[in-house]
């Protein structure tokens, strides 16, 4: 497979993830499309570190899932807050902060 | 075609398919369930390219620990239903122009990039995963290895000092009464 | 590497304090003396680094050129720590307030220095992706922290949501660059692979996210969005520390991305891409500013607006702007601390708080009014010669020249909403309220930061003996 | 002694600031005396000095007080140039000047700014001494402003009055615009011959045209006349010429005395002065003296025109004063300078003793200057009448008074140059007669037609105020004398004396016999007029006047005129710039500015709507464009 | 050493009037201050032989050229000593005046003296722009915290103008530095670089810092800070305007921005001729409709600026002295003018010329002096104005403009219409007895810097080589 096979698809991926960030109002939706963006990414990592023939590169990969991970735990943790006081996930009722 | 393009062409597909999807579905859980098929996909890709550790790092990481938590977290605001409010079609027409308009942008610059014409093939072992422990765990990546347990520190204590449910002060036990 | 290891330390050391006593004070004070322990190591640090300067084989590199720790790096380190140092003291009553679990809250400041002191001295991209994620993460955190309020919460909300996007488009930038170089350290990278005449278009995709995933952390637009409302919303020293010492930080890296990193890159499309972003970041925040009725909200636009005078280092990239970015550091920090602490103790954020402060408050207003000056860039102050030094590194490129005049106009477009609080303090009539008494530990500090800006104001190269 | 002519100027300057100083503290007697000795001393300095002057080597002297103004190797020295003609000027400011000291003494005795007019009087003949003593153009300037100062103040004396201070404003505008050109001709000359002072000035000219001056600049008929152009506006406005005359008769606003020395005597002559001075450029700009003669002739007709439907006896010497102003401009146009002189000199007996006159008839009616309220004076003040007739005699060249023999030479000169001018001039000859001895039968002879009171009131001035009348009669009866024309002496005493200084142009000699002739017609229009005068005066004295003679009585319109076309149209510029261009342009712009920003943060403003939707869309798309610039640019470029 | 102490003393002693509260006192203090600070200006000349000049240099930045070096020549230490002398006649005046925060007043009058000192002594081009701006700030407390009720609004006003045009000119001085060759700040380096540059790149730098000097003069469109500002703010801090900051833009063009930029199209000279010539008509015309006093004086202050200007450019030394004696000159006059206007406004409570007349009945020694100080103002031969004005034309008749005697006469036309506003001013206020509400005449303090102010007219008027020769 030549890599610009590997550009699209990841591009396309990260597309749709930005898509859905535009398009969900639910926050842990939208949490979950970045999700998507980052695994595209990790897909072109992995196909750039086989043209390289470097292993850094998929350590770099292992590195943005722990990464990933962390920012889980804390993200839904803020969203966990929020909800606690709005009870709801909805980030269209997060306007008190404007202009 | 080979096998190996075969494969390629059906992985990516379902790929593309499933990401749309969790987009499009309406239920939160439905989209969780396709992201998470998503990630099988994309371990597909990355044992086409013999890229073993990250694949099943995928899937226990990704498929198995974050999207557990995502599904854990749903549950627990109990947010299964359909009747998620919507944004107004305008909204998602312009999503969709937006990023497609990016992903053009993106695919014509590209096209005219100088890429190297070395295919991506399974060949090369630099994805097995004594390889990746050795590099791993040299001088070099020792550090970032170090700092990302300073990371899941700082996680772990962000997540506490949010995540608990603070006794309520006695101001806070005033405001209550009035 | 001593420093760097002991942020780490110290923030756990933090942590079980937390678990030990419920005692505030004690919290503040223990984590005072950390952060002086913290300075020492610092410049320590930065002596041992002095003296072996001159034998051949020492290198800056540690871990296989992961990071290059010089004396530049070092010593940005210890002045973002002798900040933050006066920044603790200043605000310890404000962080005691803020809620009950004060030691995670110092915690999370030695986690955001830990990742400062990785942005500063990073020489890999892995290094300066995970740095930018340490320093960000307890930012959520601290910016979510006052949990009374729903403020407080939804910018945590929005900050996170925003900044795990753009940590998206980092990546794809950082993924970008090295499908074309083949590396993440700075040093392989080049644009003009094999002789080509064109510079490399992934490359230049690359450096186009990294810059916007960067710029996101310095709120330049337009990826700036979520400076406003997370400031404003973030209790108030957090806030300050997010918008003074944490920014000029990320800053020294993005300097260092641009000047060692895309170093081979055409000059002329930097200067091109990223005069959009400043131009953009300088129009934003200097307009936006003046409509605020909330000074603290003034103060969040016009740290975007000093974002687009500080991306003319990113712009000049060269050793005056190495030199600029240290002043603005001093600058830039002092002023905005010491203005966030005097609105810390109003009860009213509105300019009408304000009003007739130097009546009752002479001292609170003349540190106000020295620390608006210097944010002005009046001369006398520091902030005159952060603005004198960026700029001029910056006219040293080529083709900046209209560029930096129109800086200059947004300079005078600032001072409209600058010179407000002055009006407010000392030429209106009013009875402002004090949320608190002043006490003299804060006296202390906020002389130590009028002292601070006079005197670099005067002698800014003071700053610059050890680079 | 010619050494110490600075005493000349000094004393009224120290008479002018005791009294300045302590015009609060000083008794009346005291500073009055004080003004008139201040004069009366510089009078016995000017005398010693004339006579010195006239015994001396015919060499200017130049007194050095100090550098003026020194700029690189450009030098104004502050000095005095004693000669011919400023002797000749100091005698006559510091005689004439003394007498109506003394005069003023009696005329002021019961103001109440006694002293602040003597100060002011003081000061006038410093400024005045100084105009004629500097020995550079700048130090005649300083004299030329002073003097003009010195008349804005006296004018105003009773500031109160609105009318008195608006005449005082007017002659001094005026007479601003005249020193601008004054001012012009000085850089002109600093520009092309790198001095003003006359000694080192008027030698450059010696080539005549064509020939190159001490800088190199070729002295060309355009720089002569531009120079020569400039001091005559100057001039003009000084001397009450056409267009800038019409101050001076308003400028009998102020005291009579005050009337009579500076509007009549001196400070009026100080423009014919300034032309005489410069005559070597005269000679050598012809149309500029041509267009000296044309104004000085239109102005002598104008306003003996206006003098005759006058009632207002002190307007009437005004516009005589102007007129007689217009003779020796005509003199001087035709090159006869000496005439000129000479004609200043008897003019300044003359119109004093006149002006003195009619300052002792309105002093004795009390304020009242309407002639038509006089009348039959002569019985309760002989003095008076008798002063005044001689005066009178004296300005229409009644043969024998010295009007006579000043104007016979003006005449002649102007007949040799040009007979229609000589026509016209003899015209205005006429007028002065007829208008003179007309206000002096409604003055003197008749009967009283004023008040009761004013009946009562009359009575003969004190001797105070009589004696300076008699004195300056006198003069005016012998002062012809000095200036015997050709055909009854062959001693022409003053163009003699004036000679090293002054001299006519050539050409403007007659033979005897159409000499005689020309006195013939000159004193038999003048018996005649006076006859004319005697039939017409007591019938149509008090008609209204209708027809041309409303369009004299009204003085041509002049003041109306200016009204309309400058005065008021500048008014009227200045409020509307200050209503357009200031308050909207200027103004309106720069907060235009400040309105604008404010309006765009308006509208930038409204993208931070606090919702992270909108954030996040607004930062894609500012990412999709900053990557298409920058693709762009990278792929085109 | 007497430049640093000119620059010393004013700060010493603002500081100390900052810790003396009672009003008393800080006159006082203040009042010494100022003596001191005139008697080492007037013995600084004796330092100054022949053409000589005043140095002091000590390095400050070495690492971008920059070093605290003062340097005067008989000009700017004549600049010095106008200030000296305004800021003793302001004090002498204030003497008996109550203000409010006295302490903060005088102490803010004096840091603003330094300031001012230092943009006329400087000679290092970063120090001089460090106290142009210094300069300003002081003014702009004291413009903003005493005076009429728009005082906000003018100081503001003042203070965005001035801070735009200074930072156009910190443009042109990176620029310039930046081009550099031996990157320094010192006299000498920058005019040499500036020379160096490209004619194109000359005129855009000289309009950045021409903008910058020509907001503080003011010229002509750039002036609609003034009338307000002048207007608004308290009498001495006017002073300090109208009498001092005009004159840095003026000596500024003088020292810097000819020299600095030798190869500027010539265009540019002539439109700024223009635009003077604008000042002064303009400025007239709009003299004579003003009802207001502080207005009438501010415009015609703006009238005389424009003739200054002209003469700034006019490049010869008929000019250039003339134009540091008008500049002494109108300093001295204008003081006394608006002190006048102080004592007509604190006496009848109005500003406004229509509810005025018949000062002299009542107040004699205050007419005098107005009279002597209009006929100062239109330039009467006798007093200090017509010797300067007189230099100024002669200067602009000397210089190789094209049309300099179109410029010279529409000039001229200036002195009648100054004449008109002036005499006007002198009728509505002095003459007449419209107004004869009883009022106590000039008291001695004011007698003191009235008299001081009428004596160096006339001294000046009678011996302008006391001046001319150290030029």
């Amino acid at each position: 497979m030549p890599i610009e096979y590997y550009l699209f698809l990841s591009f396309t991926l990260f597309a749709i993830g930005i898509m859905g960030v535009l398009m969900r109002r639910n926050a842990i939706v939208i949490f979950m499309c970045i999700e998507l963006m980052l695994n595209a990414v990790n897909l072109l990592l992995v196909a750039f570190s086989k043209v390289y023939g470097d292993a850094g590169a998929q350590v770099f990969v292992f590195f943005i899932m722990v990464v990933a991970a962390a920012e889980v735990a804390v993200g839904l943790a803020i969203i966990i807050m929020m909800f606690r006081k709005v009870s709801s996930v909805d980030i269209n009722i997060l306007n008190r902060l404007k202009n | 075609m080979s096998v190996h393009e075969l494969l390629f062409w059906l992985l990516s597909l379902w790929a593309i398919v499933s990401a749309s999807f969790v987009v499009l579905s309406r239920n939160p859980i439905n989209s969780v369930l396709w992201l998470i098929s998503t990630f099988f996909a994309l371990s597909g890709h990355y044992i086409l390219m013999n890229a073993q550790f990250i694949a099943i790092v995928n899937i226990i990481v990704y498929a198995g620990a974050i999207m557990v938590l995502f599904l854990f977290v749903l549950m627990l605001l109990n947010l299964n239903t359909d009747t998620e409010p919507q944004k107004s079609r305008l909204i998602h027409f312009t999503a969709l122009i937006s990023a497609g308009s990016l992903l053009l942008i993106v695919l014509a610059s590209l096209r005219s990039a100088e890429l190297t014409d070395i295919p991506v093939t399974g060949a090369g072992d630099i994805g097995l995963i004594e390889v990746l422990g050795k590099t791993l765990f040299n001088e070099k990546y020792v550090l970032p290895f170090e700092l990302s347990s300073v990371l899941f520190l700082s996680a772990m204590v962000g997540a506490m000092v949010l995540g608990r449910k603070d006794p309520a002060t006695t101001e806070e036990k005033n405001i209550v009464k009035k | 590497m001593k420093p760097l290891i002991a942020t780490a330390v110290f923030a756990i050391l933090m942590m079980f304090a937390g678990l030990f006593t419920q005692e505030k004070r004690s919290l503040s004070n223990f984590a005072a003396i950390l952060m002086i322990g913290l300075l020492g190591l610092n410049i320590w640090e930065l002596y041992d680094y002095l003296i072996t300067l001159n034998d051949a084989n020492a290198s800056p590199y540690y871990f296989g050129k992961m990071l290059r720790v010089d004396n530049y790096g070092l010593w940005i380190n210890v002045l973002l720590t002798a900040l933050s140092l006066v920044y603790l003291l200043i605000f310890r009553d404000g962080i005691e307030k803020v809620g009950i679990h004060v030691g995670e809250y110092y915690a999370s400041h030695f986690f955001v220095l830990c990742g400062l002191f990785l942005v500063t001295t990073y020489n890999n991209l892995l290094i300066l992706f995970i740095g930018i994620e340490i320093l960000s993460i307890p930012q959520y955190v601290l910016a979510g922290s006052d949990k009374k309020n729903l403020k407080s919460s939804e910018a945590a909300l929005k900050y996170f949501l925003m900044g795990s996007f753009s940590t998206g488009i980092l990546l794809m930038g950082i993924v970008l660059l090295y499908g074309a170089m083949g590396s993440f350290e700075l040093e392989q990278f080049n644009f003009y692979k094999h002789g080509s005449s064109m510079p490399s278009v992934m490359g230049a995709m690359g450096i186009v996210l990294m810059m916007l995933g960067i710029g996101f952390k310095v709120s330049a637009a337009p990826v700036h969005f979520w400076a406003p409302d997370v400031y404003d919303g973030a209790p108030t020293p957090f806030a300050s520390f997010m918008a003074s010492i944490v920014k000029v930080g990320v800053f020294v890296a993005f300097m260092r991305l641009f000047m060692e990193g895309f170093i081979t890159m055409d000059a002329y499309w930097k200067v091109v891409v990223l005069s959009i972003m400043t131009v953009l970041t300088l129009v934003i925040g200097n307009f936006t500013a003046i409509y605020q009725q909330s000074v603290k909200r003034m103060l969040a636009y016009s740290s975007i607006a000093h974002a687009g005078f500080m991306l003319f280092v990113v712009i000049a990239s060269n050793s005056e702007a190495m030199r600029g970015i240290v002043q603005y550091i001093v600058a830039y920090s002092l002023a905005t601390v010491g203005i966030f602490f005097v609105l810390s103790k109003l009860k009213d954020y509105t300019y009408d708080g304000f009003n007739g402060l130097a009546k009752k408050e002479p001292f609170l207003a003349f540190v106000a009014a020295v620390c608006v000056l210097s944010l002005a860039g009046i001369p006398l102050t520091t902030g005159f010669f952060a603005k004198w030094y960026v700029l001029m590194a910056a006219i040293k490129q080529d083709n900046t020249f209209w560029l930096v005049m129109f800086a200059l106009v947004m300079a005078v477009v600032s001072s409209y909403y600058y010179f407000k609080v002055i009006m407010a303090m000392y030429f209106k009539e009013g009875t402002p309220e004090l949320c608190c008494s002043v006490t003299k530990m804060e006296k202390a500090m906020m002389m130590v930061i009028v002292f601070g800006i006079v005197l670099f104001g005067i002698a800014p190269e003071l700053l610059f003996v050890w680079i | 002694m010619t050494q110490l002519v600075y005493l000349v100027p000094l004393f009224p300057l120290i008479g002018f600031l005791l009294n300045g100083l302590f015009y609060k503290s000083m008794p009346k007697k005291l500073s009055g005396l004080l003004a008139s000795l201040m004069v009366l001393a510089s009078f016995v300095m000017a005398l010693m000095i004339f006579f010195e002057v006239k015994s001396g080597d015919h060499q200017p002297t130049t007194v050095l007080l100090f550098e003026f103004i020194t700029v690189g190797k450009f030098q104004l020295p502050f000095a005095f140039q004693v000669d011919e003609l400023s002797s000749m000027f100091m005698l006559i400011i510091t005689g004439v000047g003394f007498l109506i000291h003394v005069y003023s003494i009696g005329y002021m005795h019961d103001d109440d700014g006694y002293n602040r007019y003597f100060s002011f009087l003081n000061l006038f003949v410093f400024s005045m001494l100084l105009l004629v003593l500097g020995a550079n153009y700048l130090i005649m300037y300083l004299g030329w402003e002073g003097v003009g100062l010195a008349s804005y103040l006296l004018i105003g004396f009773w500031f109160k009055n609105n009318d008195y201070s608006n005449a005082s404003k007017k002659s001094f505008i005026m007479n601003r615009i005249g020193d601008l050109g004054f001012l012009i001709a000085m850089l002109l000359m600093t520009l092309n011959f790198g001095t003003l002072t006359y000694g080192d000035l008027f030698p450059q000219l010696t080539g005549g045209l064509g020939s190159t001056t001490s800088l190199g600049a070729t002295i060309s008929p355009y720089l002569t006349n531009a120079i020569a152009m400039c001091l005559f506006i100057g001039a003009t406005a000084k001397s009450a010429q056409i267009p800038l005359y019409t101050w001076l008769p308003d400028a009998m606003a102020g005291p009579t005395p005050v009337s009579a020395l500076i509007h009549a005597a001196t400070m009026v002559t100080a423009g014919i002065y300034l032309v005489a001075r410069t005559n070597p450029i005269y000679n050598l700009a012809p149309s500029a003296q041509s267009v000296v003669a044309v104004i000085g002739l239109a102005t002598l007709l104008v306003s003996a025109t206006i003098a005759l439907k006058q009632n207002d006896i002190k307007k009437v010497l005004a516009y005589s004063t102007v007129s007689q102003l217009g003779y020796m401009f005509l003199a001087l146009g035709v090159g006869a300078y000496v005439g000129g002189l000479f004609h200043v000199m008897t003019h300044a007996f003359f119109k004093a003793l006149l002006f003195l006159g009619s300052g002792s008839v309105i002093h004795a009616m009390s304020g009242e200057q309407d002639m038509t309220k006089m009348g039959g004076l002569g019985k309760k003040m002989p003095i008076t009448k008798i002063t005044f007739l001689i005066g009178c005699l004296a300005i229409a060249g009644f043969p024998g008074f010295s009007g006579f023999f000043s104007k016979d030479e003006i005449m002649a000169a102007v007949y040799a140059k040009n007979k229609t001018m000589y026509v016209l001039a003899l015209v205005g000859a006429a007028m002065t007669a007829f208008y003179m001895f007309r206000a002096y039968f409604m003055t003197f002879s008749g009967s009283f037609r004023g008040t009761e009171a004013q009946n009562k009131h009359l009575h003969e001035n004190p001797s105070v105020m009589t004696i300076p009348l008699v004195l300056l009669a006198v003069l005016s009866v012998i002062g012809g004398l000095i200036g015997l024309p050709h055909v009854m002496s062959e001693h022409h005493l003053l163009s003699e004396y004036l000679a090293p200084v002054v001299k006519n142009l050539s050409g403007l000699h007659l033979d005897n016999s159409v000499e005689w002739i020309l006195m013939g017609v000159a004193s038999a229009v003048a018996i005649l007029m006076i006859f004319v005068a005697r039939a017409t005066t007591i019938k149509n004295a008090y008609a209204a006047p209708k027809g041309i003679a409303a369009f004299f009585a009204n003085k041509w319109y002049m003041d109306e005129l200016y009204n309309k076309i400058i005065v008021k149209p500048l008014y009227k510029l200045s409020k509307s710039i200050n209503h357009y261009i200031e308050n909207t342009v200027v103004d309106g712009g720069s907060n235009g500015i400040g309105n604008f920003v404010v309006w765009t943060a308006g509208r930038v403003r409204n993208l931070q709507n606090g919702q992270v939707g909108v954030y996040l869309f607004s930062m894609v798309i500012g990412i999709i464009l900053i990557l298409a610039a920058g693709m762009a640019l990278v792929i085109w470029a | 050493m007497s430049l640093i102490l000119l620059l010393l003393i004013p700060v010493i002693f603002g500081i100390v009037n900052f810790g003396v509260k009672n009003e008393k006192n800080t006159k006082v203090i203040a009042l010494i201050g100022a003596i001191t600070t005139l008697i080492i200006a007037v013995m600084a000349f004796s330092g100054l032989e022949e053409g000589g000049v005043l140095k002091v240099d000590y390095p400050w930045l070495p690492s971008i050229g920059a070093s605290f070096n003062l340097e005067a020549n008989g000009g700017a230490l004549l600049m010095t000593l106008l200030m000296a002398i305004t800021f003793v006649l302001i004090f002498f005046a204030q003497w008996n005046k109550n203000i409010n925060n006295a302490n903060r007043f005088f102490g803010l009058l004096n840091l603003s003296l330094a300031g001012l000192m230092g943009v006329f002594l400087a000679n290092d081009l970063l120090l001089f722009y460090f106290f142009w701006e210094l300069a300003l700030i002081p003014v702009y407390f004291l413009a903003g915290q005493w005076g009429g009720k728009d005082k906000v609004k003018a100081s503001f006003k003042f203070f965005v103008f001035t801070f735009f045009g200074s930072l156009l000119m910190l443009g042109g001085l990176i620029f310039l530095f930046v081009n550099n060759a031996n990157s320094a700040f010192d006299y000498a380096s920058i005019m040499q670089t500036g020379s160096l540059l490209a004619p194109e790149i000359q005129s855009t730098l000289f309009v950045l810092f021409f903008l910058a000097f020509g907001i503080k003069m003011p010229i002509f469109p750039l002036h609609s800070w003034q009338p307000l500002a002048y207007e608004q703010s308290a009498t001495p801090v006017t002073i300090v305007m109208s009498a001092l900051m005009v004159k840095m833009g003026l000596f500024a063009v003088l020292k810097w921005l000819i020299p600095l930029f030798p190869g500027v199209n010539p265009v540019f000279f002539n439109v700024i001729m223009i635009l003077a010539l604008f000042n002064i008509i303009y400025g007239s015309l709009l003299a004579m409709t003003q009802s207001n006093l502080k207005r009438l004086v501010a415009y015609s202050s703006l009238a005389h600026v424009g003739l200054m200007i002209m003469g700034a450019f006019a490049q010869n030394d008929y000019a250039t002295e003339g134009l540091y004696l008008q500049m002494f000159n109108h300093g001295i006059i204008v003081t006394g003018l608006w002190l006048l206007v102080d004592f007509i406004e604190n006496r009848y409570h109005t500003q406004d010329m229509k509810e005025l007349g018949g000062m002299a009945n009542i107040a004699p020694k205050a007419a005098i002096t107005m009279v002597v100080l209009a006929f100062a103002t239109i330039a009467l031969p006798m007093t200090n104005g017509f010797v300067g004005e007189f230099l100024l034309f002669l200067g602009i008749f000397h210089s190789q403009f094209e049309y300099k005697v179109v410029y010279m006469i529409i000039a001229g036309l200036g002195i009648i219409l100054g004449a008109i506003y002036m005499l006007n001013m002198v009728q509505k206020v002095a003459y007449g007895q419209k107004n004869d509400k009883k009022i106590s005449d000039l008291v001695w303090n004011e007698q003191l810097s009235m008299y001081l102010i009428v004596i160096i007219i006339m001294v000046l008027g009678f011996y302008p080589n006391l001046i001319l020769n150290i030029l």
